[in-house]
């Protein structure tokens, strides 16, 4: 098989609002496109055991969380008639009312879209080497685990 | 023997082992090696961890390579 | 049943990956929310009959569009355990290319979002009196159909 | 008799019309009005379209109030 293209998915630090626009003017010129599911994930403040969470620390296998995703990609184009898929992941410190995750599909029609954005999020969250530190308000930390 | 493993631990399994990456003796299979991390670590029995060999997630006992990188992979939580 | 205040969707014009931008940018004080899901319709320059959309014209029947479009709302959040909801539709003339449709739901699991997001926009393609007359580049025109 | 309604047209059905509001003798149904409507303007057989009386989408023949609002509402293609 011939080896596909690893494209890069992490940026350091949290995504800006500005950086999504920036993303969504570019397809102005896709003329074909007729339909854009974004999935955004932001960090939550939680209360566990009376500590709220601040931030979250994420961390990956980089070279690993690259070749899966390279995987997961190529079996998305091969599932929906996307016209185009972008995937963005923060490393480091995210802090509570941030965004840590960007899903940007699209497509012709909106089924192939909206299914696919979800079909990303969810092997993202279930499928790539990534972690995430929950930091509390007082400084302790507990590693989250992703519930369904 | 002189055949050494990477080691590559992440997420709570490398707080518990107290380094990120190691470099090991050679131990044969993954089975054999989770057995070796527990003794040296018996924290880690607390812990549910996955390991990858060379990058690739395995799900039954593998032979390990001389060389071979190793990865600790405790529960994903991405996103 | 108490009458309840009807907000206005429609804005003059494309909208505009800036004021989408605004929109998630302010979400970011609202930290008990962990997941953004927005859908965007953008306008497709389709062949029809070997003529090219050049851009659609939208008109709706704006006081029948908002109360339907305030039972829907209120369905929706009764349904789904949503944090907020914002809906926009374009009227007037928005060129291939450019977004008519925006819809943006949050809520703290990603589940509600993405099934609210996808819920919504069914309902506006399916209830709400809007046409859309697709422009074609010789100026002759047809009026669109929504197709399933 | 004076009483009247208020008829308004939108889309395709507003272009065979010609006109987008007008206000016409009261008619009791709105199967009668539909009938009156075909025959004022042959061309709206060739048009699917659905009424609303004071902005509720109807399904079945609906008495038409003296000054109700009544709408001819072609296939929706928002979004």
């Amino acid at each position: 098989m011939e080896k596909k293209k690893v494209k890069n998915i992490f940026v350091e630090g949290p995504i800006a609002a500005s950086f999504i626009a920036d993303d969504i003017a570019k397809h102005s010129t896709k003329k074909n496109i007729g339909a854009h599911s974004i999935f955004l994930g932001q960090v939550r403040n939680d209360s566990i055991n009376g500590q709220e969470v601040k931030a979250i620390e994420y961390t990956t296998y980089v070279d690993m969380a690259l070749e899966k995703m390279t995987e997961i990609r190529e079996e998305i184009f091969a599932k929906y008639p996307l016209t185009c898929m972008h995937i963005y992941h923060s490393l480091g410190s995210i802090k509570a009312g941030e965004i840590c995750l960007f899903v940007f599909t699209s497509s012709e029609r909106r089924r192939a879209a909206t299914d696919a954005c979800n079909e990303v999020v969810e092997r993202i969250k279930n499928e790539l080497p990534v972690w995430g530190k929950e930091i509390f308000t007082d400084n302790t930390h507990q590693w989250k685990e992703n519930t369904i | 023997m002189n055949a050494t493993i990477q080691i590559m631990a992440f997420g709570k399994v490398a707080e518990i082992i107290g380094s990120v990456n190691f470099t090991m003796q050679h131990i044969a299979s993954t089975n054999l090696l989770k057995e070796y991390l527990l003794q040296l670590f018996p924290e880690l029995s607390k812990v549910k961890f996955a390991m990858a060999v060379n990058k690739k997630l395995i799900t039954t006992d593998t032979a390990i390579d001389v060389s071979a990188n190793i990865a600790l992979l405790p529960p994903f939580s991405g996103g």
